[in-house]
Parts: structure tokens; C-alpha cells; sequence
């Protein structure tokens, strides 16, 4: 077992003025053993230039086809204790909101079943807990359950969805992200807690186009909510902003994406409400006098996802506008066609969106009954090469 | 199919939220920042709920969440949360309660800021601490940058905020696709062919299918793979599906550094982050090179960037041809796309910046 | 390899300008346009030569050119030029010579224009007068729309520049993908198959190539194809390589209507036309569904558009969005690119306008 | 026979006020049987919706591979005059140029061995000759080539060069656009007149970024005309148009893609050299106030063609500049290795930039020898897929 004092290149990183994870990890190696070879291990890593784990094998949770990933060192008999070192992703609260007490309960469990070191939180979302081993992990989900936390996602499933904070404290929230997020995920468990899928897919949801959960890049289906109709402008506000002498004409009418604001010489603000693209601009800008306007929803949009394998993708809009009334049944059929027309043609480790490019956007919204818009391009084809449905020729 | 109780869920976060943001809830008018760090979000009621946002290492013990409990305790009724960037907020409704925590989270050794036209914590994942496919190391990397420019999570001064991601192989796990600013673990060379071990443990239809670049074919002789190695670009997307694919090779593995990518719809539609930097040396603990590389075009764009001009849009206004001017940076026939989407990337227009 | 005279290239253009061209070549300082049409080039040496440009139906007798070298003869010492988009230019010295020089032509009913921001001649192809190829004909298609819209050509009244072409066929032979409004001919069903002709005079392998969508597998029985009508979008290639895979269709032939593309690089760089039109019927003699629907676009854009901007500056201005709004024209699957680049034009954005 | 009076659908497009076509016809019809037929099959097409002339056979000029379109009837027995009509492309002049009576010769040629009826002029840029037989070939290729005129490209090989009228009365050009031209063509007669490559390579120069003609849409290869260094202001010019009330502010400074100019209050026009990009759109406004720099040369770029079949291309810069003295050695070295590249890898019916698309753009460069610069891009790749040469990686 390495020697505490043998980690040179590890200890280079307690310094500095940012919270240091080596010293989170040192902490921990003085009261747990793995935590300790983990650290070890770490610094044959920097030695090396090299990383020390194995590929992953399965481990779980009965009843459960996903939520931890098994991690396995390729030097266990120099860290004994770190040879078996899985993690187990624990589905967060949306919005990532806690009371003390729960979150307390949390740690005297990874106390007991793991390594107590912990991500807070994994980029997808969940709780992510460092470290544990084969033969603990089965009681450490029944703790967790005792705790009122079940496992997230993993494996070619619904992945963890999550939330921008969102009407909890956000002006700006067009629907209630979190209560939707919330919703989605009781409502899928079996999706999330059960790989059935060609891969994984992805769900998150931003209260408006700020995309705070950066939906738009790391979801396979974002939901940002959004308006109908003129954004609401407050002339009063507006005059005490420039008042303040705050530039409303070069900071917000002169940046205005579309040119759609004007700025009367008696300092009335005027919206041309059809050239409006709703990107936020203003809004963020002067929250005290401009707001969404009343006729509130989500955009839907489809596909995003990380480069491999066929280059990375952004999200599409599929859905210009969908009401977001609970319980959300539009949405969760939407889902339901989606999830099943993507387990008919998909390929074994094809993202949607990678399907959707596949066999081409035209026949996918004909196949959802999804109604095509210019809302759902920046620019119309520029080759000739479409196709005609037999009904539509003679 | 079992016995335990399965599929119960998350807890809701209805039980989570202070009650300030329960009887709040969307009913939020506005909010102003008080001083960076700190957030003050006003309701049509009147009421008032106080933010204040501290730096988080991401990877915590069990030690130090207890410690951050007990400041929530003391300060914010037992209430606090996460962000979307992984720093942690504490929640208060008593204005007069924020200093006295700020002391007391500074004297914890957290930092109180990454509001506004910051630089907030870096989006980053697990790196040589847990994953196998790690390049790079994702932690040593954070920890190294934030350093160097925490002066700028603590304060607003930039001419937007800068999102900052690392991950640490081509998986990019985190918006590294689409960051002001990212840095991604890459190798340089083919991967190894274990045949042996590849004849028993993986399937080649799946080996050949995980090629982005058609560089693997099957060997019709043995059960195996024949890696075309002129047309391997060293995505290691054959050695997540198949370990007897190894391609980690400390001597060339290390960095390289995206820029200019961003998810907001503000003004301008998401942009995906542009190579910069095509590869920097793996030099643990701290990565000099990339630490120095980050900070001058953090310095170029503080410098040259219009007020409310994020990254990306910066360059496109002033063209990245003067992006590569202007940071120095060479610009090299890595640079130049050869993928799918290549020739929307080519410039079709004779003109350009000299 | 042969006893005739050959490869002695193109006569001079040095043999054929007019001697003040010739005095002045590469010494011209500046242009006036005096009126649609008459252009005044000044050389640094205060030479001065005028241009009188006229329409031309491109497709003509030798008889007319007769003609049209006797009015060079009496105003413009026998010097005449063609222009790129098939105008005739008349160039001369003495300006006292252009209005009478215009009288002239006007007689012999040829319209002056062409210059500045009009609408110029129209680009076109063989059509039904020489190409197998041809799902249209594009003389009749030109002369049908310039007969309308020759006001434009006799003005400068248009925002910017319209230039139009047609093609009659997929090969796009004139810059149709690339202009303000393009007008091309296209078939909607699949080629038909004559095995036993194809069997005696095509290549499979050529056949298999020339699909664009990988519609066409090779028939393992006899030496033939087989046609996956579903990824067929009717381009016509594989025609073009076998003439046992007739692909014309009376009934269901047309054009499509492309707007938008320009290939200067005068503000914004060039661009492609893009689908605006899926389908309208061949009705010969003159296409009125045609000309009526080109008309209508070129209304919307006089409408809308700002001074000095093209066809695709305007609609890149104002969003794909509203052109499809202001025009009425109807947005379909078929508008949503599904070819190679289709990603790159997918709406990554939550900002559009209703 | 068909008679002249029973094509009424021919006779309808005889009206309206733009120069007819078929008036042309009619009026050749009246002296020559092969154009009578011709109008006789148009109308029969009209009538039918479907074109009746049949894939083009071989047939050419005795020591050329190209230059002949050879065309036949689909209904030769109702249209026995036009069963062969075949086109002869004629390599016309640089920027289509004319004196009368080379223009007369060439109409005497054709009334004697053709319809008597062409194109002024292809789109490509030859004089199209429509309309002879097989028999008559031989003869009207030595007729023209007394009257001084050879063949332009058809099949796989270097189509007939063409070029914008440039300095010959344009005070944009930046080059030779018509010397190039000429020089060119003459060079390379025997890649013009003997099919030899995997496809048709076309070549077009423009004085300016104008563009005249059409080359980065319509070219493989075009080359243009710009400079490098600053553009040249004469500011006396730039206060008599706004002494003539042209709007300089807001037609030419505001509309300055980069932003590049600035108006005094004085009415001095300022230019932020390095961010000009030369779009010319300033020049084109103010052409007696505003002209391009001193050190002149051209922007090369590949790749321009239209759909088939994989997609349309714009032309792209693979030599951001290149000085253009006469004998043009470096031009003419380049394209020799271009063509010898595209020759060894090229698939038949592969055009060059197809060909570059599929190889990559790195490996042309490097195998080409061209420096990389960002004027060849937009903007970088945005995958992390790219290549290390062996002598980069230890
Ligand atoms: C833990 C986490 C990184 C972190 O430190 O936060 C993570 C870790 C792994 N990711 Fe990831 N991904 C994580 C979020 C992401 C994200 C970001 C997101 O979800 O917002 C992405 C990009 C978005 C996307 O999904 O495209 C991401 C894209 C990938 C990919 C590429 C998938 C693709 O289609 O491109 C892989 C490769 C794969 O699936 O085989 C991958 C695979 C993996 C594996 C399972 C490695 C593997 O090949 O088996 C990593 C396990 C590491 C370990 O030992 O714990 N991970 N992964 C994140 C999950 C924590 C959580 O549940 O909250
Ligand atoms: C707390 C958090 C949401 C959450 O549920 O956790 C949040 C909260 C707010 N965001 Fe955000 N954003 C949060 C992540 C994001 C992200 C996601 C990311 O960074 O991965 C984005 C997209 C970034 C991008 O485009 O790459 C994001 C893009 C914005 C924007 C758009 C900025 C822009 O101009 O592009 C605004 C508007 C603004 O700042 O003017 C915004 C505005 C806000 C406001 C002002 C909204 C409000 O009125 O409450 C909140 C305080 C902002 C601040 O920090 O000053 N928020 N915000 C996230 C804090 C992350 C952190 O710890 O730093
Ligand atoms: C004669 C001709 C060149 C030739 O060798 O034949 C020519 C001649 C001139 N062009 Fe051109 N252009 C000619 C085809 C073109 C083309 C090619 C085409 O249309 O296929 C283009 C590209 C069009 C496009 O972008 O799609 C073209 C784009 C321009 C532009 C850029 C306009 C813009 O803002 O996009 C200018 C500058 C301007 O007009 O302000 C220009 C300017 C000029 C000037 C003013 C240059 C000069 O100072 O002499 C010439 C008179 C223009 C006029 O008509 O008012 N010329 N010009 C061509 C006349 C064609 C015709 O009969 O109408
Ligand atoms: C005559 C002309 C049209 C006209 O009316 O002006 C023409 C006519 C034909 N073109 Fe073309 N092309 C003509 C200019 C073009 C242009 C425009 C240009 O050159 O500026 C293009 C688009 C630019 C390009 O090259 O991509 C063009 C793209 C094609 C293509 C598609 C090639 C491609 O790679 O996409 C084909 C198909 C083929 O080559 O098999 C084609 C094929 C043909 C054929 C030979 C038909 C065939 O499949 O064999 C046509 C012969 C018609 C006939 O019977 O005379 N033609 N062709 C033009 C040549 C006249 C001249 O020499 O001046
Ligand atoms: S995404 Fe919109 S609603 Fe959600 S937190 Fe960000 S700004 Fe607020
Ligand atoms: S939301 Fe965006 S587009 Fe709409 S007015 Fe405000 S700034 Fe302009
Ligand atoms: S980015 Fe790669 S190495 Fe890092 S956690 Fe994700 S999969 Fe593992
Ligand atoms: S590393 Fe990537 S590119 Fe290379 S062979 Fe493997 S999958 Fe293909
Ligand atoms: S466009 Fe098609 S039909 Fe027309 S001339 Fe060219 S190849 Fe022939
Ligand atoms: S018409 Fe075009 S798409 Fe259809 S089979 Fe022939 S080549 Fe393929
Ligand atoms: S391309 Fe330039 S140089 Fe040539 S004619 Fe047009 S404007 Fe003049
Ligand atoms: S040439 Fe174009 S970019 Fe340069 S100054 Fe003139 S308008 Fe601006």
C-alpha cells in the first residue's frame, strides 16, 4: 500500500487558491482505505501519464439494469483497496435543491458503504458516489432507499434528467422546468432504471432560451420554454433604467438580434412583435422592465449529443411551440413515438439524432405526425434532391 | 422480478426548497446582483430571497458536505443547493445574514462569485480518478486553471461570461462541444490490437460500426480487426466498445484547447467550439502549457471583445482569421475540417483578412 | 496523329477590341451608368468608351447577327461584345452616336437595359431545343418571364442586382444554384428500367455510382439494377450514364423554384439558392404557374428588401421564416434538407420568429 | 414533314416584347429544312411535355477527342431533317470579344455546314453552333478553322476557359483577367481538345471579387483578382459625392460588412486596414473615390460545380494570393499538379473538389504543397477528429 507521504505530485495540487480535490481526497485517505489507495493510485497516474482503470465490468442492484458503474484497477495488488472502486449515480432532486438533514443522511451512507468521496454532481446530473465495492453495493442502495434516494441512469437507457432552477427563482421561467423534470422522471422509471435501447438518451429542461442546463448541447431532447405573441415591455421601468443611466440603446436596442426594438426620443421602448425571435437578450438584460409575453410553453427540440461517432450534434427544433400543462401527456407521447421509432431503426449505439440525420428529417416528422415549419431550420435545402410521396404524384 | 422496492424515485423538490422559493414559485419579478457571487431575486409579492455562490472542488468528501451543511444550518435554515456548473448556493432570506456567511465560507477556503460576466466553475468529468478512458486528467487540469483564474470568478469584468469545460477523452462527458472555452484529452496514435483477447471478448461487427472514420475492417483470416492506420484519428471510440484496443500512450497523449462555442440563445444562436489548439503535452500535476494557453486567449478576448460579446461571437465578428492573428496561435492543416460537414467550413469567398 | 490543323486555340481578344479599349487597357479610373443600359468607362487618360447593352434571345439566326454587325458597323466601327449573362454590348466613342445607336436596336426590337439593379438576361440551357436531358424547356420558360419582366431589365428600380437562371435539368448546367431566383427542370418519379438494353449497352458499376442517394444495387441475377424507389429522389444521374433508364414522365415533370444564391462577394460571400418552390407543372407554351409564382417573389422582394440588398441578403436578414410568411408560399418536408449537409441547416437554435 | 403553319404552341412564345427565340427559328426555318424540323420537333414537344431527342452518340472532327455534341432525333422519320443535329462548341474569343467580320465568317460557315442557328453563347462560354450532321463535321471544322476559330472542351477534360471583360473596360481588375484567359487556353490546347482526365475541369477568371463571371459558382478552378495591403482612398473624390448628397454613411460605411470605415465629421473617409476583407462593395459605390490597393494579384480556389452528384460546391481558396505576371509559371506548375493528383485518385465522373472533400483538405495541401492559412476557412473544424503525420508523433 503506498505511503502517505509518497505523493508528491498529488500534494502539489493542495495548493493553490481554489477548493482543492486532493485535499478532499486526503481528507478522506486518513479514514478510509480506499480513498487512501485511490490517491496512490492517482499519483502513479501523474507519474506515468497514464490511467489505471480497467474497463468497466457490470455490477448492480437487483431489480436495477443500470446505476452504477463498475471500475476496476489494473494495479490492484499495489492498491489493494482500490481494486474494486464502482460508482453508483444516485438521481438527484431537481434543481439540486436540499435540506441539510437529507443531505446529511446521504453521507453518513457513503460513511458506511463506500469511499465517502463523492462528485456533487455528475454532469449529467445525479449524485455521483465514489467508490464502493462489489459485495457493499447492494446494501448501500437499500441505505440510499431508507434515505428516500433511488439509483439514476446508466447504460442504454433514459438518463437522469435534470433542471434549470427555474421558476424556484428565476424570472425568466416560461414553464416549471423543475416540476416537469420531476414528472418525467417518476413517470419513466422503468425507462431509466432498465437499458432497453440502441443507446442512451437524454432529457433536460430550461425555463427559457438561456438554456441554463445547456439542454440544447447535452440532451437528446431539450424542452426550453418559451412565448407566443410580443414580450411584455414596462415603459415605466424602462424610463427609471435610463434614469439610472443604464445605455438601453446600446446595450439592449442596438444588440437586439433582429433589430425588433426602438427607442422613442421620450424613451418609450417599441417592439415590432413579428421580428422578435425571443432570444433573451433584453430580457436579461433589463429584467425589471421587460418579460415573457403571456401565452407561455416550450420549445421541443431533438438530438444533441457529444461527437462520437458521427461528429457532434446540437439540438433541432421538432416542436416550435407545446403547452406545458401537467400532466404533460402531449410531451409523454411525443416521448413514446420517439422512443419507439428510434428502437425500430436504430442501429446498436446510434444516438437519435444520428438516426434522425440517417433517414432524414422529412420522413422522420411524417412518421412522428409531426407538422413541418420553417421554425425548424435556419435555411431551407440548398440541393434539389427531394422526394415525393406516391399520393402526391400521378 | 424482485423483492426490494425499486423505482421510487428522486425526492421532490418541493421538499428541498426553502420556503421563501415554495411561496415564490414563479412568481419571480426581477433580480439584481449585489456584488459578484451574490444574487438578490425580488417577487411580485415583495418578497426577497438572497443567493450567495461559492466555488466547489466538485469531487467533495463526505467531511467537507457536512461542513457545508453546517453553514447552511446556520445561515439559510438548513437550506442549499447546486448549480448547474456544480458550485454550491446558499439560500437566505436575512440580507443582513450574507456578509457574516461570506466570511465564514472564505474562511472554509471557498470562493464567493462566478455570477455575471465571470468565469464560473469548469464543467469537467472524472479524468484518471475514475474512468478508463481518460487521456488526460480532468481534476488536475480544473484545479490548475481555476488558480490561475480565480481572480476572474471573483469578479464581473469580463466582457461576457466565459464557460470553461474539460473532459478527459473524446466521449467529451460535459459541454465541451460547445464551451467558450474547452479543453479535451486526445491521443495521437492508432490503437493496439490485442487479437488474442479481442478473438475472445468483443464483437467485431460492433468494433468495425464504432469507427467514425471507416479506418477498421474485419480480418477475414483470424476473428480480429485490420486498423487502416492513415485514416485513424485516435477517437478510442473502438477501444470504449472493444479493451483489447488499447490506445493510451503517455508519451503522446495530452490536450487540446476548443474555443468560441456557447448553448445560450442570446443574440446568437449555439455555437459548437472551434479547434484552437490541435495538442499541448500531458504535463502533471499541474499542466503549464495549458494553464499559460487558456490564459492568453482569455487575456486576447478580455482585450479585443466588444462589451457583452461572448467568445464566439467576438470571433466571428472580427473573423477567425484574426482570432489566429491576433493569439498567436499557428494555424495548421489540422485546423482545416476533413469530416462530414467539411466543406460548409471551407471559406467559398474570396474574401478574407490579411 | 493527323494531317488537319489543330489546337491553334481562340482568335485574340487583343485582335478584336476597339482601339480605345486597346489604348486603355488596364487604365480605367472610373464608370458612370447614364441611363439603363449605357455605361461610360473613363481612363485615367480622360478616354472615355461607351457601352450600349442590349437583351438577347442567346439563341440566334445568323440572319440577326447579320444584322446586329451592321449597327456595329454604323455606330461602333465594327466592334461589338457578348456579356456573361448572353447581353450584346455596343461600344462606343462618340456619345452623340448612343441615342440614335438605341433607336436602332429599339427598332429592330431588342430592349436596352440591363445594368445597375435590374433584372438582367436569364441564364439558361438547351432545353427541348438540344438535350436529351431535359425535364423543361428553358427557352420558353425565359422568353415567358423576361416577357413580363422587362420592365426591370429597362429600369434600375430593384433593391439590388436579380439575377435569374434556368436549367432544364438536375446537371444545372448555368449558375442555378447560385442565383437570386433559379428555375429548374425535375422529374418526381424513378427511372424506368430496360433490362435487356441495359444488359447490351450500359455498365452496372457506372449505373451504381452515378446514384447520389445509393438508390441503385447492382441485380445479382442477370447484368442488371435494381431501383430502391424509396431513396430515389429522381435526379435523373443514372440517365445521363444509361439510356435504358429513361427517366422523362410527362405527367410529372415540372420545375422547382430556387431563390436567395449569389456568387459576388460584394458585403456578404456567396451564396447557394435554396428551395423555395417544390413543384410546378410543364404547361407549355408559357409556364404561367411560372411566371406567375417568380413575379410574386419579386414583388415581396421589391417590397421588403433595403436598398443595395440582394435577394439573400434581404432573407437572411428577415429569417427563412418570414420569407415563407410574406411570400404565402406553403413550408413542406420537402424544404427540410435530408442530403449530406442537412445538420448544418437544421434550426440548433430556440430563437425563431412566429 | 411538319408545315410551317401548324405550330401554334411554337408561334405563341413568336409574341410579346422580349427578343423570341422563336422568331430566330421560324425566320432560319424559312431557308433551312434541318431548322423547319427543328421548330416542327419543339412543337411536338410542347404538345407532348417531353423532350425527343435521344442520348448524344460520338462524333467528332478528325485529331480532336471533344468539341462536338453529337444529338439525334427520337422521332427521325416525322423529323428526318433533324434526326442528326449535332453542336459544335467553338472556343470564342477572351471576354467575347467580336469585329464584324470575324463574326460574319463565322455566320458563313454555319449557313453553309449548319442550321444556321447558335448560342450567343454557351454558359461555359463557346459559341454554340446548333445543329449539323455527322457528314458535314470534318468540312465545317475546316471552314472555321480558316476563319480562324478551333474547338472549345466537351467530355472529360479542360473545358474552354472564359473571363470577365476586366481591364479591358473595368476599373476594378486586379489582373490580366483576359491575357490569363488567353493564355491559358492557348497553353493548354491539348488538355481542351483530348479528353483524358476522370472529368470535365472547368477554368474561369475574374478581374475582381465582383465575380462577373460567376466563376467560384461555375469554375473548378477560379481565379480572382484582388490586392493586398490597403484599398486607396482619394479623399477630394469622397467630398464631391457627398457634395453630390450621396449618402456615404449610410450606403457604403454602414453597409461595410466589417466595419472597416469610419466618416469623419470633417468628411475624410477612414479605413481600418486590417479589417477590410475586400468584399469590394465600398469600391462598387464610390468607384471615383475609392480604388484597390498597389500590390495586385489573385485568390485561387477549387472545387466550384454543380450538383451531381454529391451536392453542389462553391469554390474555396487553396491559395489566398498569388502574383499574376505573365507566363504565369506558378499558376500553370499548380494546375499540372492539381490535375496529375486528381488523375491518380479521382473515381470516373469525380469532380477535383469532390475528390478533395473526400480525401480532406489537409492531405491535398500537404501533398500539394500549399500552406495552410485561415483565409481557406470560415472557420476551424469544430470535431476533434484530425490527423498526425508520423513525423510529428514520437
Ligand atoms: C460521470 C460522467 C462524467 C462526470 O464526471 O460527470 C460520465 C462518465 C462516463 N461517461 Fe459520459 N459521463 C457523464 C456525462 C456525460 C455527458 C454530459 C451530460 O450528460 O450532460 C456526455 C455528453 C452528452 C452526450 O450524452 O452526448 C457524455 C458522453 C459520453 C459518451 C459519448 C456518447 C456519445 O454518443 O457521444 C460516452 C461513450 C459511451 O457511451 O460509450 C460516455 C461514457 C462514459 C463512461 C461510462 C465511460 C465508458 O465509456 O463507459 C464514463 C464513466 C466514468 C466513470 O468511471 O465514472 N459518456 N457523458 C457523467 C455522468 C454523471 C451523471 O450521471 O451525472
Ligand atoms: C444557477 C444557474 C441555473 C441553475 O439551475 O443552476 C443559472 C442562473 C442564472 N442564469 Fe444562467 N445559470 C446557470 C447556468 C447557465 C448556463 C449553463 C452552463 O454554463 O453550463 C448557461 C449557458 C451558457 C452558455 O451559453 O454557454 C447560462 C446562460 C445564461 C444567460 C445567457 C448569457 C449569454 O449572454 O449568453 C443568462 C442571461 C445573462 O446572463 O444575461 C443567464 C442568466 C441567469 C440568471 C440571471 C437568471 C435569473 O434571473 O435568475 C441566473 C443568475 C445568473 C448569474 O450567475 O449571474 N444564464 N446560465 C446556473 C449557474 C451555473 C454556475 O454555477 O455558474
Ligand atoms: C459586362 C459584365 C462582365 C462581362 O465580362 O460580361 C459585368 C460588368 C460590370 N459589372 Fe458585373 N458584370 C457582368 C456580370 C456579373 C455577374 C455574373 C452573373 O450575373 O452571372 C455578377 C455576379 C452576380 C451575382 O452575384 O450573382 C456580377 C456582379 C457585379 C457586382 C456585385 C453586385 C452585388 O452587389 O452583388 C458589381 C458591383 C455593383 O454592381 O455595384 C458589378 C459591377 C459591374 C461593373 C459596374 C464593373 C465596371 O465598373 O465596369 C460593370 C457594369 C455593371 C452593370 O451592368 O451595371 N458586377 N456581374 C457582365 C454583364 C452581365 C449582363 O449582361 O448582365
Ligand atoms: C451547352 C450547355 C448549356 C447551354 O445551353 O449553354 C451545356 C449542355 C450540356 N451539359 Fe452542361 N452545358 C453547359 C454548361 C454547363 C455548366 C455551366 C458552366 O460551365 O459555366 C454547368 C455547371 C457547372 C459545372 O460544370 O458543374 C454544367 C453542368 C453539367 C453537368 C453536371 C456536371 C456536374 O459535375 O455536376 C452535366 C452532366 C454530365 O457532365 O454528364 C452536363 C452535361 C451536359 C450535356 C452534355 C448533356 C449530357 O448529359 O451529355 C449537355 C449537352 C446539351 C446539348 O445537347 O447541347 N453539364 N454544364 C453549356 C455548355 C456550352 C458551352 O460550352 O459554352
Ligand atoms: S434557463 Fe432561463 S429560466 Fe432557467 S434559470 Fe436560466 S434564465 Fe432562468
Ligand atoms: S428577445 Fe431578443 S430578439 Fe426579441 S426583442 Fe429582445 S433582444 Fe430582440
Ligand atoms: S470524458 Fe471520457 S474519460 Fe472523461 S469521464 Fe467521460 S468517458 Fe471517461
Ligand atoms: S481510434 Fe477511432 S479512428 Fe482509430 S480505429 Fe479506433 S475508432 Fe477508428
Ligand atoms: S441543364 Fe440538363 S437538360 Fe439542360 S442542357 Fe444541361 S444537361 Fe441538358
Ligand atoms: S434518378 Fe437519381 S436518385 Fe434515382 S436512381 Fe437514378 S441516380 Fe439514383
Ligand atoms: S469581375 Fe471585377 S474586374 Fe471583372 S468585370 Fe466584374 S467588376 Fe470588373
Ligand atoms: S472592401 Fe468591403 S470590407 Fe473592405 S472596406 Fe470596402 S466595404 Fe469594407
Amino acid at each position: 500500500m503506498a505511503e502517505e507521504s509518497k505523493t508528491p505530485l498529488v500534494d502539489e495540487l493542495e495548493k493553490g487558491s481554489w477548493p482543492s480535490f486532493a485535499k478532499e481526497m486526503k481528507r478522506r485517505a486518513k479514514k478510509n482505505a480506499a480513498a487512501k489507495d485511490l490517491v496512490g493510485q492517482l499519483e502513479l497516474s501523474y507519474e506515468e501519464k497514464k490511467v489505471h482503470w480497467k474497463h468497466g465490468g457490470v455490477v448492480g442492484v437487483r431489480g436495477y439494469g443500470g446505476g452504477v458503474i463498475g471500475r476496476y484497477s489494473d494495479v490492484p495488488e499495489q492498491f489493494p483497496n482500490a481494486a474494486e472502486f464502482h460508482t453508483m449515480r444516485v438521481n438527484q432532486p431537481s434543481g439540486w435543491f436540499y435540506t441539510t438533514d437529507v443531505l446529511r443522511k446521504l453521507c453518513d451512507v457513503w460513511e458506511q458503504y463506500g469511499s465517502g468521496l463523492t462528485n456533487m454532481h455528475g454532469s449529467t446530473g445525479d449524485i455521483i458516489l465514489l467508490g464502493t465495492q462489489t459485495a457493499k453495493i447492494q446494501d448501500a442502495f437499500n441505505a440510499l432507499s431508507e434515505a428516500g434516494f433511488d439509483l439514476g441512469g446508466s447504460g442504454s437507457d433514459l438518463r437522469t434528467p435534470s433542471a434549470c432552477v427555474g421558476p424556484a427563482r428565476c424570472e425568466f421561467a416560461c414553464i416549471d422546468s423543475l416540476g416537469i423534470c420531476h414528472d418525467v422522471t417518476t413517470t419513466f422509471q422503468n425507462e431509466i432504471h432498465r437499458p432497453m435501447w440502441p443507446y442512451k438518451f437524454k432529457i433536460k429542461v430550461a425555463g427559457c432560451a438561456n438554456d441554463c442546463v445547456a439542454s440544447v448541447a447535452r440532451s437528446d431532447l431539450a424542452i426550453i420554454g418559451t412565448w407566443k405573441g410580443a414580450l411584455r415591455i414596462d415603459q415605466e421601468a424602462v424610463k427609471a433604467y435610463i434614469a439610472a443611466d443604464f445605455d438601453v440603446k446600446g446595450e439592449v436596442v442596438d444588440k437586439c438580434p433582429t433589430k425588433a426594438l426602438s427607442l422613442g426620443r421620450d424613451g418609450t421602448l417599441a417592439l415590432a412583435a413579428e421580428d422578435c425571435k425571443r432570444c433573451m437578450h433584453c430580457l436579461n438584460n433589463m429584467p425589471k422592465a421587460i418579460r415573457p409575453g403571456t401565452e407561455k410553453g416550450a420549445t421541443i427540440m431533438l438530438g444533441g449529443k457529444a461527437p462520437i461517432v458521427r461528429g457532434a450534434y446540437l439540438s433541432w427544433v421538432i416542436v416550435p411551440f407545446m403547452k406545458m400543462e401537467p400532466p404533460y401527456d402531449e410531451l409523454k407521447e411525443l416521448l413514446g413515438k420517439i422512443w419507439e421509432w428510434w428502437d425500430e431503426h436504430g442501429k446498436s449505439r446510434e444516438r437519435v439524432g444520428e438516426l434522425v440525420d440517417r433517414m432524414g428529417m422529412g420522413r422522420f416528422l411524417r412518421e412522428m405526425g409531426l407538422e413541418p415549419s420553417p421554425a425548424m431550420v435556419f435555411a431551407p435545402r440548398s440541393n434539389p434532391y427531394y422526394f415525393w410521396q406516391p399520393d402526391e404524384v400521378k | 422480478m424482485t423483492d426490494v422496492r425499486t423505482d421510487f424515485g428522486p425526492p421532490s423538490f418541493k421538499d428541498m426548497m426553502p420556503p421563501v422559493m415554495a411561496e415564490n414559485y414563479g412568481k419571480w419579478a426581477y433580480h439584481e446582483t449585489l456584488q459578484p457571487g451574490v444574487l438578490k431575486h425580488v417577487s411580485e409579492t415583495g418578497a426577497a430571497v438572497y443567493t450567495v455562490r461559492v466555488g466547489s472542488p466538485r469531487l467533495m468528501a463526505i467531511d467537507t458536505i457536512r461542513e457545508i451543511c453546517d453553514v447552511a444550518d446556520s445561515f439559510c435554515d438548513g437550506h442549499l443547493r447546486f448549480t448547474s456548473r456544480h458550485n454550491i448556493e446558499f439560500l437566505l432570506t436575512d440580507a443582513n445574514k450574507i456578509q457574516p456567511l461570506i466570511a465564514e465560507v472564505k474562511k472554509a477556503g471557498f470562493p464567493v462569485g462566478g455570477t455575471g460576466n465571470s468565469i464560473s466553475n469548469i464543467v469537467h468529468t472524472q479524468g484518471w480518478i475514475h474512468c478508463h478512458s481518460a487521456a488526460t486528467d480532468a481534476s488536475a487540469l480544473v484545479k490548475s486553471i481555476m488558480d490561475e483564474v480565480q481572480p476572474y470568478f471573483e469578479s464581473m469584468t469580463l466582457p461576457a461570461k466565459v464557460r470553461i469545460a474539460v473532459a478527459c477523452c473524446l466521449n467529451m462527458c460535459g459541454a465541451v462541444h460547445c464551451s467558450d472555452l474547452a479543453i479535451v484529452g486526445i491521443h495521437r496514435k492508432p490503437p493496439k490490437v490485442d487479437a488474442d483477447r479481442l478473438a475472445k471478448t468483443c464483437e467485431v461487427p460492433n468494433i468495425v460500426a464504432a469507427c467514425p472514420t471507416a479506418a477498421i475492417r474485419p480480418n477475414p483470416k483470424e476473428k480480429g480487426v485490420i486498423i487502416n492506420e492513415e485514416r485513424c484519428m485516435y477517437c478510442g471510440n473502438c477501444y470504449t466498445v472493444c479493451p483489447a484496443m488499447p490506445i493510451a500512450d503517455p508519451e503522446n497523449d495530452g490536450v487540446a484547447i476548443f474555443v468560441g462555442g456557447k448553448v445560450s440563445n442570446a443574440r446568437s444562436a449555439p455555437m459548437f467550439s472551434r479547434l484552437a489548439i490541435p495538442y499541448l503535452p500531458n504535463n502533471p500535476p499541474r499542466w503549464p502549457e495549458t494553464v499559460e494557453a487558456i490564459k492568453g486567449i482569455i487575456d486576447v478576448y478580455a482585450k479585443h471583445a466588444h462589451k457583452g460579446e461572448r467568445m464566439g461571437e467576438w470571433i466571428e465578428r472580427v473573423g477567425w482569421e484574426s482570432f489566429f492573428r491576433l493569439t498567436g496561435i499557428p494555424f495548421t492543416d489540422k485546423h482545416i475540417d476533413d469530416f462530414r460537414f467539411a466543406p460548409t467550413t471551407f471559406r467559398t469567398s474570396a474574401a478574407f483578412k490579411w
